[in-house]
């Protein structure tokens, strides 16, 4: 098991000619991934490595069922792509596009809830199911399988504490990446409710930020609902009011957001907080 | 990126919204030039990105076309709340009958726009109980339409003309705040003046993403040389005041390290995300930028991924015999490539470290020497 | 037992201050329809007969419970009206106005699908279950209980049928009007399925007329999913092609829509067709 | 309302379609201008509110500029498809590649507006087998995305740059669709000219409840001088060909009256709904537009809901008073206020029936003694 995707998760990759689409799809497929196709307007007819690419989502779904699609498609047509392939059915859509604008953000995430579509991102580095699905830009060798559920809401940082996760032997069933900007798709609450539910799952390690309240409305969930141990390591600590921390969303703005509040709620929700990301291993021996 | 409140005014009026009659000027004649054409009581006010002006000294009520003068030189190149004035704002001084609060922003929570308003306004708004704002969500596949509209004026308790003037209004501003892709629309005080609605003043805050879509807009340059400088070359810079120099691969792991600096009493000089994808041109800026603000160390974090650890040493290479690196580097480098970094880094004479919080307790020991 | 409504439906009129709408509002709760509340912006807190007015439908949602809303909105205003009601989470929404412009038509549909509404109209007579509850225009004296379902496009016509059901002692258990315009909310098919399951309907009058495809896909329906008779009349056998017959539907365009199409589908599916309106009780009275 | 070929052609051209160059010409005088103008090869194109005009005689391909002037002069004035041509347009002639065939409309089954699109264009749509005719639905609340476009392009089998002309043209033709109000747009024949599409004809109707918000378009006139008094005053009327004028209230009974008079052999002269709500007023208009048809006998029906039985009988004892009624009336009346009615028509001569096949098998009989 492992939560939203897995080995026979079917994923087509939007903007897959290009630099960046082309260079991750082969690493997902190379990982494991079930490729269906790559959408690429223009190019519909054409094969990368025995991947078919179309014109459109649905040219790929007369072909194949498909259960992701994953965006590659610049900033400025990351809403069209995004409309399609959740037009299109498809019910898991990951944004990897950065410097999506808020508008166009908020219009995907209110059409995919229409829709009934799952949204990871925009921002994010996607999602691995360790051992068995990458759908994303996650290098392929950091990841080992194992009982513990990771959730996120940045990319390096992520890999920082799974390294360090993979490095004490302790593995991860999924990662998960919410992705960095103001509004994103999936939550904390969302991810963690799949963790709790995942038999494979023992232990869950969310990495916040500064910015927002979602680390808040986890802790929230976590005191309610867990009964799985949770460990967070929160960024931002430092971070001086009013200044936006590269990520859209990590800013403290009128003393909402602070590092000192979620860290709090956190730890008041029975959550083990570490200081640094280093200490994430050591905290997770101790609850599991 | 923020608007000078004359500039949201004018997108305002190009709406179709109220605005007080006025004119920027950047000299007291040109604003006694406005002052005499308004032929009314004026007002005169910093054009400056930060509100609470008044507290700084920043408007001016003058009672006659010599005080306009006098008032307006005395404003002009003076500091208010930390920023150097040099246009000012003249506008008519409207008759005020109560100040109400009016804002669009976007819930991240939601995902959703979010319409604030209060009947009191003209004071921060974090200062209104809860219990006299109104908070009103509004699905952006929809927008906000006029039952919408009709709703927020109801709980404000508005009637009759002002009720719909604010539904008018609500409308209004619900499509700039779209078509002008603002992050944040916010009119405080918007001023019951009779039976109008007056913005008495704007706030606007255009999202930078959507900057692109947006050539009919003035641009304000609000970022240091500095921060631009990483702009352009797609990293993220954030000016602060220890003496540390930091880069690191992303946002969260950047943040992460600052933190670990704090944590061994170490002191910050800047916030460097050199992002994802940057290549090596991009960190060769990135540490010509750290360079520049005479720190006592170099700390440099790179977890690879998708940025290649042969990269990052080659660029720090490139850097020492172009320009000299007159202080200590302590460098982090694993991930990908990472045998061929280290390879690059030993042959030029640098040392790496494994982990994040050895560096990072490292260049803490070198600052504090 | 009845479809759509009962006695128990708390109903709202939007437009209760109007000429039109004021007088049916009284004439509905002097049918015995539980009439919770109208709404006229600008003018809440009054009253009319006892029935208090709101500005807003959320404001009236404040004081009561709200089932279904009647819409007597001028056209040019009735897309907004419709989507409040939506929007505030009324599940039956009665459009009355006729001449609604045809895009805020297909917009009030969609959107009331989007959030599982069931419109009636626009321009529908309204909807009366005998004896129970009546939400629309329909003189009160027609109708009486009884277990007939009639289900129809046009308002005078269906009055004419209930009026001979009723001087031949064939109570009605619901009448149903689906609305004249090119696009409505519910369609026959709809409402039959209703009819089918509803215990106190023994036998089905359904009214058609020329234009559209709605009488064809009744029949397939009827013709394998109903086990109760049908009886139907279809006006405008008479009407040329290409010439639009008041109705917004009723025009027969590239021999689609035409009487002889739809009566031939009928038949086929086992319902008898009625030549004349007052033909209807003698066919139902065959069928019982 | 349906809009003449060259009134498309403009709204087309300003939304930035392109249309062959050319202008309308009232007269051969100003044809011969226009065809000066353009300096190329022109087509003559009669505007009339039919499509066929070709069969008809109404286009031409003058081969100069007598030629122009002469086939002017013959189609001014002359009658194709039943319609006088007092207008033409004159157009250059493009070259044709190819001839697609492109509609938007709304599907009443769906709800929804739909695209019709196919590769065999130039002949009337309902000839094209449906397996070379695409057929795609939009959701209205999201609009004809890119995307969308992208596929129907695809599903034709469109590529480059005809592809990337395609999808451009159909996101502004569903875009003209909705601000225009349009219930039909029809491009037949879309041209393929070389790179580019052209639309070498164009058909627009506008939705007749949406004119009110549509101040910016031409106003076509195509009703007779009955169909527009009865138009304003609120009734619907249709002039048929028999010899029995007809009024009822409401389209359903309307129409059933008629087939219940065929029923019976008679021939209806014409359809009149006099609706739900019209009045006394509305009702004497509308007997006097059926007086005005010549008919043998009049048929009234009423089923009175909403319209009430003593206004029917007031507005006919009315028309008799006041410009008398030379022809037999057949009443039947029945509903609100029936006991009133009846009265009044008893005491001014008229009789009534209590059934609607009773009443109409009445005007049968009196039309064909």
């Amino acid at each position: 098991m492992a939560i939203l995707i897995n080995e026979e998760t079917r994923v087509i990759v939007q903007g897959a000619t290009g630099n960046q689409g082309k260079f991750h799809m082969l690493q997902m497929l190379a990982y494991g991934t079930q490729i269906v196709g790559g959408i690429s307007p223009g190019k519909g007819g054409m094969k990368i490595e025995n991947i078919p690419i179309y014109d459109t989502v649905l040219a790929a779904k007369e072909e194949s069922e498909i259960d992701a699609a994953c965006l590659f498609i610049p900033a400025p047509f990351a809403k069209d792509a995004a409309f399609e392939a959740i037009d299109a059915g498809i019910k898991l859509i990951i944004i990897i596009t950065e410097h999506i604008p808020l508008n166009d953000g908020i219009d995907i995430i209110a059409f995919a809830r229409q829709k009934g579509a799952k949204v990871l991102g925009p921002n994010t580095f996607g999602i691995v199911s360790s051992g068995k699905s990458k759908i994303g830009i996650p290098p392929n060798n950091f990841f080992i399988p194992g009982p513990i559920g990771v959730v996120a809401r940045s990319g390096t940082l992520t890999y920082e504490i799974v390294g360090n996760l993979t490095d004490n032997k302790l593995g991860q069933s999924t990662v998960v990446g919410l992705g960095g900007d103001r509004v994103v798709g999936l939550s904390f609450v969302d991810v963690l409710e799949k963790f709790e539910a995942d038999e494979d799952t023992e232990a869950i390690v969310l990495v916040g930020e500064i910015g927002g309240d979602q680390e808040e409305s986890a802790a929230n969930y976590i005191k309610n609902h867990m009964t799985k141990p949770v460990v967070a390591y929160i960024a931002g600590k430092s971070a001086p009011p009013g200044k936006r921390m590269g990520h859209a969303g990590a800013i403290i703005e009128r003393g909402k957001g602070t590092y000192e509040g979620k860290v709090k709620a956190l730890q008041m929700a029975g959550v083990s907080v570490a200081n640094l990301p280093f200490e994430v291993p050591g905290l997770i021996r101790k609850v599991l | 990126m923020k608007l000078f409140e004359y500039m949201g005014k004018e997108i305002l009026s190009d709406y179709g919204v109220r605005v007080p009659r006025g004119k920027v000027a950047s000299s007291p004649g040109e604003a006694v030039k406005i002052a005499s054409y308004l032929d009314s009581p004026v007002v005169i006010k910093s054009q400056i990105l930060s509100g609470k002006r008044g507290k700084g000294g920043g408007i001016a009520f003058p009672s006659s076309i010599v005080e306009t003068e006098n008032e307006s030189a005395r404003i002009l190149g003076s500091i208010v709340q930390g920023f150097i004035v040099d246009k000012l704002l003249v506008e008519e001084k409207i008759q005020i009958d109560r100040e109400l609060y009016l804002a669009i922003t976007v819930d991240s929570t939601s995902g959703k726009p979010l319409i604030l308003a209060s009947l009191h306004g003209g004071v921060d708004i974090e200062e209104v109980p809860d219990d006299y704002l109104v908070r009103y969500y509004i699905d952006p596949l929809i927008g906000l339409k006029s039952y919408d509209a009709r709703e927020i004026a109801r709980k404000l308790g508005l009637k009759d003309n002002i009720a719909k003037e604010m539904i008018s209004l609500l409308q209004v501003l619900y499509k700039i705040f779209r078509e002008k892709d603002a992050e944040l629309l916010e009119i405080n005080p918007l001023v019951v003046s009779g039976d109008s609605l007056v913005a008495a003043d704007a706030k606007i805050t255009i999202d930078d993403e959507a900057l692109f879509r947006h050539p009919e807009l003035p641009y304000v340059e609000e970022k240091t040389n500095a921060e631009k400088r990483a702009h352009d070359a797609g990293l993220s810079y954030v000016r602060l005041e220890g003496d540390i120099a930091v880069m690191a691969n992303g946002a969260g792991i950047t943040m992460g390290t600052l933190d670990t600096l704090e944590y061994f009493n170490g002191r910050p000089a800047n916030f460097m995300d050199a992002g994802g994808g940057t290549g090596m041109a991009g960190t060769v800026e990135a540490i010509k930028i750290l360079l520049d603000s005479d720190s006592k160390v170099i700390l440099i974090n790179i977890f690879g991924g998708i940025t290649r650890c042969d990269d990052v040493a080659n660029a720090l290479v490139k850097v020492k015999n172009e320009i000299g690196i007159p202080v200590p580097v302590v460098i982090r480098l694993v991930g990908t490539n990472e045998e061929i970094g280290l390879k690059i880094l030993e042959d030029n004479g640098f040392t790496a470290y494994k982990t994040m919080h050895e560096a990072a307790a490292q260049a803490v020991a070198i600052a504090n020497r």
